[in-house]
């Protein structure tokens, strides 16, 4: 099965084809292009399938030659081949499975769009983009998918591109990408030119030869992995993008800007982790900015909205928390995070699809245009859509932290190694606390959104209220799964402590990748016996301090409508308007830089100094050259026989000098 | 015999009728002082046939038949252009210029 | 294949035919009605592509020197010969130019409704122009198509262009004339200097650069005067501004062509000639420096003003000027990788450009207009130009997968060894192409639908297509399997690599400045 | 076939072409005494000069395929190729003047067959001047031509800038006359001789003395008069706008290259020895005369006007051929000269069909959307701009990539820079005819209504347009042809083109 791995991509991208000359020719054939559209997504999660229980049994990778990509030099030969490990399989099932499930869910979700066939193009694209992603076989080949799913991500946001504001999210989105993908360049760039190999096998056997342990070198090597991975995994500073994201369609937001797509960032490090392992200081920088995000995102959580707005800060949080994990270089537990994170966050989305579905049509039936995502208008749909109320229960406890949800074993392990590193490394500690934090506020605005949606009183209309009714079973059947997953997903990788046969499964399954990593640091001893349910207890603690707080300040006092709030102020306001970072970045970046184009490079530089000056100056000078001449001819015979006279002194002058 | 002094003066006279083009104003009388250069340099042939026989002084008569015919042609564009000018003063005839 | 071109005698007359398949089509032209005129240049233009294509199964890839040489005195005592032959590098501007041709009179088959027959007699001597420049390996040939090419050219932008044509033509030509006058000279005395040091006077291409020692001395002022004129052709920066107003007034064929096939030749002549013949001063320290700088400016400063251009067209224009300096700097690199990475970008770029020049006079022939702020939702009325210029678009801002992206990474990643902060720099390009190029295309296909105007303009038809879909499969073509070009551009590439490497001076080793040694 | 001069028969021989244009010129001369009325009249002492134009031709080819030569050196005019090739060249030039003259006299109404006897006059002394061995026959061919011109320049009594134009170039041709006697007198008095060879010799043999670089210094005054190189310059504008557009045509081409052809000679032939003197005063003249001709002309809004600085600024190409001084540089003059001849009278040609009666001057506005409804004229007028531009595909660009070769192979690179400069500048008054005709919409319908393009001139002009092309790409025959003629100026020869 493993040799056959390019089917489970190339499905998706004749899906993509398919759906896409349907969305031409046969926008209406919405059957057909389901079928098609989630078809190749079931087909290519058999494939993974497949291809996990052969590595079940294999430690070691398998790569897969496809065509010789870039035959340029001997050293420079760079092939089309995927790389089937464990790494690889694991994100090959999530990406199939999570993908297909949420595939699924827009079969119902997307149901009236005229678009539909198109959406489906696009998504199906998306999938084989990010399965080349994660099976590549060198940084190259992972590149085509890194910038193929930016490309997905840009042309989903944007999806509904007549409104403006989805067509500028989109455009962000994809800019942002793009500063990322400069560092990735520049690290192929450096690693090319000193290990000669682009190839991850290589490049993880030649590197700790050749590149010094915590070297400039590696540390700029890795840095600039990382700004890439900041692009694609929303960090700081490069995280603005993915708030406006939530633009495009729901299922969108759950498939790519939570459970995959943004994740790669944390895939990329564990994939180089080798490199990492040579640059401590990136990877306490990686800690840090992973923790600082994990926090800041988490602070603007607080005070969001819009349904999707919570979830995508939350997202950014939860990612920031991923890479702290992979900072402590204990890569395991960021890839655990990664898949515990997909399957509760893309519950999480889709139910707020789910949500805002319901809202959508019960507004559309009586013509209101107010915003179906503000959680202003919502409250009291528990008893209206008690699944996804439900459902969306278990992914809040999930991602807050409670046992024995997912979300608990993953976020307690981050935290666990980065408190482990913070024994010897105080800036672990200061990461920690940072994480801790941000948990506590995580139950907070969790809890603050399932009561705003779910509690209280409808505030959306009493003439919208009838028309609210749960989603059609397309829809709650897909969130029924992840809830399952989210329940039990904590299982792949249980603490030690649980038990022998069991625990720490995905650790010992990710050795084979890691291992050489881990080779090159300093071993971490995570915490145990009484510090560990210490810090499991503490963990507990917060995500239930969170979350009751959460519900009895939410709970606390009427919530007004979106028109009719008091405008706020103070932290609140900052908190709300984002600390004014976009503004910032507008103000700092993007208007000096059109303003540069606009009036330094174009109208001086290049109208003016340049054509107007050199090349329409010489021309000028020329012509006035001309006039004068032609004012010198000034038809007088006497003159021209005085320029004749002096011409012939001139000439015997110059013959008997 | 003569020969410094001959051509000393022909070379005077050249310049004079130079100068006589240079600071007239007046058609015919610049072309006298062009007849003038003409005589001049025909003085220098004569000066040199000592030096070097009869030749130049065959030279002098091909000078004076051309002169004579230039000299025919020039009154006559003198004369036509007078008839459009009214006038033989060359600083009124500068129609063509720039 | 190769024996059934074997057994025709391809090789003996392909070049030969190329040449003068075009020019026998002006005197057809003027045979039939007018309104047929179209469809003799189209012949040509398929008779010529259907031969034209032969070479890529008759070209020998293992074979890194000319081939199909010819060589015929022409005006004799003088060593001016016609000389033809093709190598790797060439082949793919032959091969480009014969498959752009049957494109552009298909996209200007509704777009000129005057004078057609005065234009596709220009388009065809146009073709001939530019096959001759890339085939001719006598300098003096070679000089002559140059300069020829510029009258067609100027006609075709000045008399079926927009607006301001008369303008943008005459600087066109006035600009490239006055860039190559120099260039003029420096032919000559190559031609004298060597012919001093070896008896035989001659202009042979490869009789000059196999003697192009005795040509040293002289080396900075020959190359400066060949080097204008490849860097206005190019157009390097500071020699841009002349492409800007005629890729904006040209009718669409003058600018798919111009960006296409017109600009390469600048990057052939600096890959062709300049270098190889004076590769001591071409790369010395300081000159590498200053082209590689220049190329480098020439990248991001397009691509900033190319942001903030109101007019598709010059947008498109800009973005050329930051292509174009991609390969550039590909050349400067001086490795078989970054040289390698300039063709590709040679050709990929005449993919994309060409394509987004047509798909904007596309949009012209129906609205007349090329005001980015009179476009906007067009993805509505006309989603088949929007999802071609979309994969355009993305293919021009080097989406992996797609043509663009081959070139400049092998462009960047071969001159990193040699300008690592240069490269750094230039690869900030991805960012600034990615903003120029998808503002413009949300504000022309994305957004609001602002103007009624757009209503009725309609989607693709079936000739745009045509014209569309071979240019679009190319580019995935390119993206994802470029093997087969840069094998056939390797031996070329990698002879080129060899003759001008000795020249190099030590590369102030990026290794020791960025770590360790492999 | 070898000529003895010294006999009477032989000394006819040695002149056929100049004596059979004179005597045809005679003839006609008697047929105007009865016929000098009415257009028929004009229009038939044309066609039959024609006839004068093609015996002579006869006679100069017939010679020149003979291999005609004198034994010894006192000649008095030159019997090599090189005049033969001269003549025909100067000969052809007044024919096509006499073509486009035709019927542009009737339309002007210049009713006055004398016209034709004063160009073939013109052509006689423009043939004894280029094939002049001595300085008699240079002085007297020089005038006779010339006077013939000043003639001709005031040809249409009835304007005044006519009249003016023969004004100016008569005073300033005498004065300059003065100059070159003067010049020819001292250098006599520096050899003792007339006869180039002669003089060649002598000066060769002793070390230079002030007469002898006086006087070639004045002879070089009165031919760069005669090329119009600057300072020299000033009364060409005038006198081309001035004269009829024919006789403009004639100057520009035919005086100019008789000029330069014994000017060749006699650098060639009289002062081969002071070559190092002379070059830096001609190369000297030649910048000037590129830079200002070429900068001047940028000015003008007059097509014959621009045509009358672009003919200066060609000079200066041609001083940079002279200035050369080896058989290819010779070899370069003799093409350079059919090349620019070829266009010049062409272009001037269109230019005088163009010619409305009455008006003064064709203006650059003129020609706006000529294309439009005269497509060939336009198309043959674009040519001659291309021509002259120097434009790769035409004559003129293989003329100039000889003059630049020829200056390069001297190791000499300043001059070839000047050439190209110029030429660059060129082109901002070359190219925008080119777009007037072309490019522009004529200002009004019946704009080009009063153009007559009698056949005569049109079957002329095309040739010569044809001619352009064709030796654009296929320059062979001429090329060799003129590399051989220029060996036989010098008694020494020298490898004139890389074999």
């Amino acid at each position: 099965m493993t040799q056959f791995v390019w089917v489970a991509v190339l499905l998706p991208l004749l899906g993509a084809i398919a759906n896409g000359w349907l969305a031409f020719r046969r926008p209406n054939a919405k059957g057909l292009v389901s079928a098609i559209g989630v078809g190749v997504l079931l087909v290519a999660f058999v494939v993974a399938v497949g291809v996990f229980l052969e590595v079940r049994h294999r430690a070691e990778a398998v790569t897969v030659l496809l065509w010789h990509w870039m035959p340029v030099t001997q050293r420079l030969s760079i092939d089309l081949a995927f790389r089937v490990d464990r790494l690889s399989t694991v994100l090959l099932l999530v990406i199939t499975g999570v993908g297909g499930l949420i595939h699924l869910f827009s079969v119902g979700y997307m149901k009236s769009d005229a678009g539909y066939a198109r959406y489906f193009a696009y998504l199906n694209l998306f999938i084989a983009c990010m399965l080349i992603l994660v099976l590549g076989a060198s940084l190259p080949v992972s590149f085509i998918g890194w910038e193929g799913v930016g490309l997905c991500s840009y042309l989903l946001i944007g999806f509904w591109f007549e409104i403006d504001a989805n067509s500028d999210a989109g455009k962000k989105a994809f800019i942002a990408n793009r500063i990322g993908d400069f560092g990735v360049l520049m690290a192929m760039f450096l690693l090319w030119t000193n290990l000669g190999t682009l190839d991850f096998a290589e490049i993880a056997q030649r590197a700790p030869a050749v590149i010094p342990a915590g070297s400039t070198l590696a540390v700029g090597i890795t840095l600039l992995i990382f700004l890439g991975c900041t692009g694609k995994s929303a960090q700081i500073p490069l995280f603005v993008w993915l708030p406006d994201a939530m633009a495009g369609p729901t299922p969108v937001s759950a498939l790519i800007h939570a459970a995959t797509m943004v994740t790669a960032g944390v895939f990329l490090v564990v994939r180089t982790g080798v490199l990492f392992a040579l640059a401590p200081v990136t990877l306490e920088v990686v800690a840090l900015i992973g923790a600082l995000t994990a926090f800041f995102a988490a602070t603007i959580g607080l005070r969001q909205y819009d349904i999707k707005k919570v979830l995508a800060y939350s997202t950014i949080s939860q990612l920031g928390y991923m890479f702290l994990g992979v900072g402590t270089g204990a890569f395991a537990t960021g890839i655990f995070h990664l898949v515990t994170h997909a399957f509760f966050k893309a519950l999480l989305f889709l139910g707020a699809g789910s949500v805002i579905h319901a809202m959508h049509h019960a507004y559309h039936h009586v013509h209101a245009h107010d915003d179906a995502q503000d959680m202003r208008n919502m409250g009291g749909l528990r008893a209206v859509m008690p699944w996804t109320f439900t459902l969306m229960l278990i992914a809040t406890l999930a991602i807050a932290g409670v046992p024995p949800f997912a979300g608990f074993f993953s976020k307690d392990e981050i935290l666990a190694a980065a408190f482990a590193r913070g024994a010897t490394n105080p800036v672990y500690l200061v990461a920690w606390g940072l994480g801790v934090a941000a948990a506590l506020m995580t139950a907070y605005y969790m809890a603050r959104l399932m009561a705003m949606t779910f509690l209280g009183k409808f505030r959306g209309g009493a003439g919208a209220e009838p028309h609210l009714h749960e989603a059609p079973w397309i829809m709650t059947g897909p969130l029924v799964v992840l809830g399952v997953l989210s329940v039990i997903g904590g299982a792949i990788n249980l603490p030690a402590f649980l038990g022998e046969g069991s625990a720490e499964g995905l650790d010992r399954w990710l050795e084979p990748v890691t291992a050489p990593a881990q080779a090159l640091m300093p071993a971490l001893v995570m915490p145990h016996g009484g510090t560990e349910v210490m810090l499991l207890g503490g963990a507990i603690v917060v995500a239930l301090l969170g979350l009751t707080l959460g519900l009895r300040v939410t709970m606390a006092s009427p919530i007004p409508l979106p028109g009719q709030a008091a405008p706020e102020h103070g932290l609140w306001l900052l908190l709300n308007r984002k600390y004014y970072i976009d503004e910032l970045y507008a103000a700092v970046i993007i208007r000096p830089v059109h303003w540069l184009s606009r009036r330094v490079l174009w109208q001086i530089i290049d109208a003016f100094l340049v054509d107007r000056m050199a090349v329409g100056g010489t021309a000028r000078i020329a012509t006035s050259l001309g006039w004068l001449g032609s004012r010198v001819q000034n038809g007088q015979i006497a003159f021209y026989v005085v320029m004749f006279a002096a011409g012939a002194v001139l000439i015997l002058r110059t013959l008997l000098r | 015999m003569f020969l410094g002094p001959s051509l000393a003066l022909s070379a005077v006279l050249f310049a004079l009728g130079v100068v006589g083009v240079l600071i007239q104003r007046n058609a015919i009388v610049v072309f006298m002082c062009v007849e003038l250069m003409l005589n001049a340099v025909n003085l220098t042939f004569v000066a040199l046939s000592q030096l070097h026989g009869i030749s130049g002084q065959i030279m002098v008569f091909f000078v004076m038949t051309v002169a004579a015919a230039e000299a025919a042609v020039g009154l006559a564009i003198i004369l036509a252009i007078f008839r459009h000018t009214k006038s033989v003063d060359l600083t009124q005839i500068n129609l063509l210029k720039g | 294949m190769n024996a059934f071109l074997d057994s025709i005698g391809y090789g003996h007359w392909i070049l030969h035919v190329l040449l003068v398949i075009p020019l026998l089509g002006i005197p057809a032209i003027f045979l039939v009605p007018v309104r047929n005129a179209r469809w003799v240049a189209l012949g040509v233009a398929l008779v010529e592509l259907v031969l034209g294509l032969g070479l890529w199964w008759a070209f020998d890839p293992a074979n890194p020197g000319l081939q199909f040489v010819t060589d015929v005195p022409w005006i004799g005592g003088f060593g001016i010969g016609y000389r033809v032959g093709i190598d790797g590098i060439s082949l793919m501007m032959v091969l480009l130019s014969v498959v752009t041709m049957p494109l552009v009179v298909w996209g200007s088959w509704s777009a000129i409704d005057q004078k057609q027959r005065g234009f596709y007699i220009l388009l065809l001597a146009l073709k001939t122009g530019m096959l001759g420049v890339f085939i001719s390996l006598d300098l003096f040939l070679f000089y002559m198509f140059w300069e020829l090419l510029l009258i067609p050219m100027y006609f075709v932008i000045g008399m079926w262009g927009s607006s301001n044509r008369l303008y943008a033509a005459t600087k066109f030509v006035i600009y490239t004339f006055v860039g190559s006058a120099l260039m003029l000279i420096s032919i000559v005395w190559m031609m004298w200097t060597v012919g001093k040091a070896t008896g035989e006077y001659s202009f042979a291409y490869t009789h000059l650069l196999a003697n192009a020692k005795a040509m040293q001395p002289y080396g900075p002022y020959l190359f400066g005067a060949f080097a204008l004129a490849f860097a206005v052709k190019v157009p390097l920066f500071p020699f841009h501004t002349w492409l800007p107003d005629a890729h904006t007034e040209a009718p669409t064929a003058g600018s798919v062509e111009l960006a296409a096939i017109l600009l390469k030749m600048g990057t052939y002549g600096f890959l062709r000639f300049a270098i190889p013949f004076f590769p001591v001063f071409a790369l010395s320290k300081t000159t590498g420096n200053v082209m590689a700088a220049l190329a480098v400016i020439g990248i991001v400063y397009a691509a900033l003003v190319a942001m903030v251009q109101p007019d598709l067209k010059r947008l498109v224009a800009y973005s050329s000027v930051s292509h174009l300096g991609f390969v550039m700097l590909g050349i400067w690199g001086s490795t078989v990788e970054s040289v390698q990475g300039a063709m590709v970008v040679m050709i990929a770029h005449g993919l994309s450009t060409g394509a987004l020049f047509f798909m904007i006079g596309m949009l012209y022939e129906r609205r007349h207009t090329r005001k980015i702020a009179d476009f906007g939702g067009l993805a509505r009325v006309a989603p088949m130009l929007a999802t071609a210029f979309a994969i355009t678009t993305f293919a021009s801002i080097g989406l992996p997968g797609l043509n663009g992206f081959i070139g400049e990474f092998l462009v960047l990643i071969g001159s990193f060894t040699r300008y690592p902060w240069l490269v750094a720099v230039a690869a900030t390009a991805v960012v600034f192409s990615a903003c120029y190029m998808l503002w413009s295309t949300q504000r022309v296909f994305f957004n609001r639908f602002t103007n009624p105007l757009n209503e009725g303009i309609g989607d693709l038809n079936v000739r745009e297509l045509a014209v569309l879909v071979p240019l679009i499969l190319g580019m995935f073509w390119m993206g994802l399997y470029p093997g087969p070009i840069l094998r056939r551009t390797e031996g070329a590439v990698r002879r080129y690599v060899e003759m001008v490497s000795p020249s190099l001076p030590p590369s102030d080793s990026t290794r020791s400045s960025f770590g360790a040694q492999p | 076939m070898l000529i003895d001069l010294s006999t009477p028969g032989g000394a006819v021989l040695g002149l056929l072409p100049e004596l059979a244009l004179t005597a045809w010129a005679l003839v006609i001369l008697l047929v105007i005494a009865w016929r000098h009325t009415t257009v028929a009249d004009t229009r038939l002492v044309g066609q039959l000069s024609i006839v004068g134009y093609v015996l002579a031709a006869g006679a100069a080819g017939w010679l020149g395929l003979q291999g005609a030569h004198a034994e010894g050196l006192n000649l008095m005019i030159a019997l090599d190729g090189f005049r033969f090739v001269s003549d025909i060249l100067l000969l052809w030039i007044g024919a096509a003047v006499t073509v486009i003259s035709l019927r542009w006299l009737e339309r002007q109404g210049m009713l006055a067959p004398e016209y034709y006897v004063l160009l073939m006059l013109a052509t006689v002394g423009m043939m004894l001047l280029a094939g002049a061995a001595d300085m008699i026959t240079l002085f007297l061919g020089l005038e006779v031509m010339s006077i013939s011109v000043y003639v001709l320049a005031g040809y249409d009594r009835s304007r005044r800038a006519s009249a003016e134009a023969a004004l100016k170039y008569f005073l300033i041709g005498a004065f300059a006359s003065g100059f070159l006697l003067y010049g020819i007198a001292l250098t006599y008095g520096a050899a003792g001789q007339f006869i180039f060879s002669l003089i060649g010799g002598q000066l060769a043999a002793t070390p230079p003395t002030l007469m002898a670089k006086l006087g070639m210094g004045l002879l070089l005054v009165g031919f760069a008069f005669k090329v119009a190189a600057v300072p020299f310059h000033a009364w060409a504008p005038d006198v081309y706008e001035g004269a009829p557009t024919p006789v403009t045509a004639f100057m520009a081409s035919g005086v100019k290259a008789a000029a330069f052809l014994a000017l060749a000679r006699i650098l060639a032939e009289v002062f081969p020895a002071f070559v190092e003197l002379w070059r830096p005063v001609v190369g000297g003249l030649a910048i000037a005369t590129i830079l200002v001709g070429n900068l001047t002309a940028l000015a003008q809004t007059s097509l014959k006007r621009m045509l009358a600085y672009s003919a200066i600024a060609h000079a200066g190409y041609l001083l940079l051929a002279i200035w050369a001084q080896s058989d290819s540089g010779t070899a370069a003059v003799l093409i350079y000269l059919l090349a620019y001849g070829l266009t010049t009278v062409a272009a001037f040609g269109i230019l005088a069909s163009i010619e409305r009666t009455g008006t003064e001057t064709v203006r650059l506005a003129d020609l706006e959307g000529l294309y439009s409804t005269r497509p060939l004229a336009a198309t043959g007028l674009s040519v001659c701009m291309l021509s002259l531009l120097g434009f790769p595909g035409t004559f003129g660009f293989i003329g100039k990539w000889l003059l630049l070769s020829s200056a390069l192979s001297q190791g000499e690179w300043l001059l070839p820079l000047v050439a190209m400069i110029g030429s660059g500048i060129s082109i901002g008054y070359y190219l925008p005819v080119v777009l007037a005709m072309v490019m522009k919409p004529a200002p009004n319908p019946t704009a080009h209504d009063t153009i007559r393009f009698p056949r005569p001139a049109t079957v002329a002009i095309a040739c010569c347009v044809f001619v352009i092309l064709v030796l654009g790409f296929w320059p062979n025959p001429v090329l060799n042809f003129a590399s051989r003629q220029a060996v036989q100026l010098r008694h020494t020869a020298v490898v004139i083109a890389p074999r």
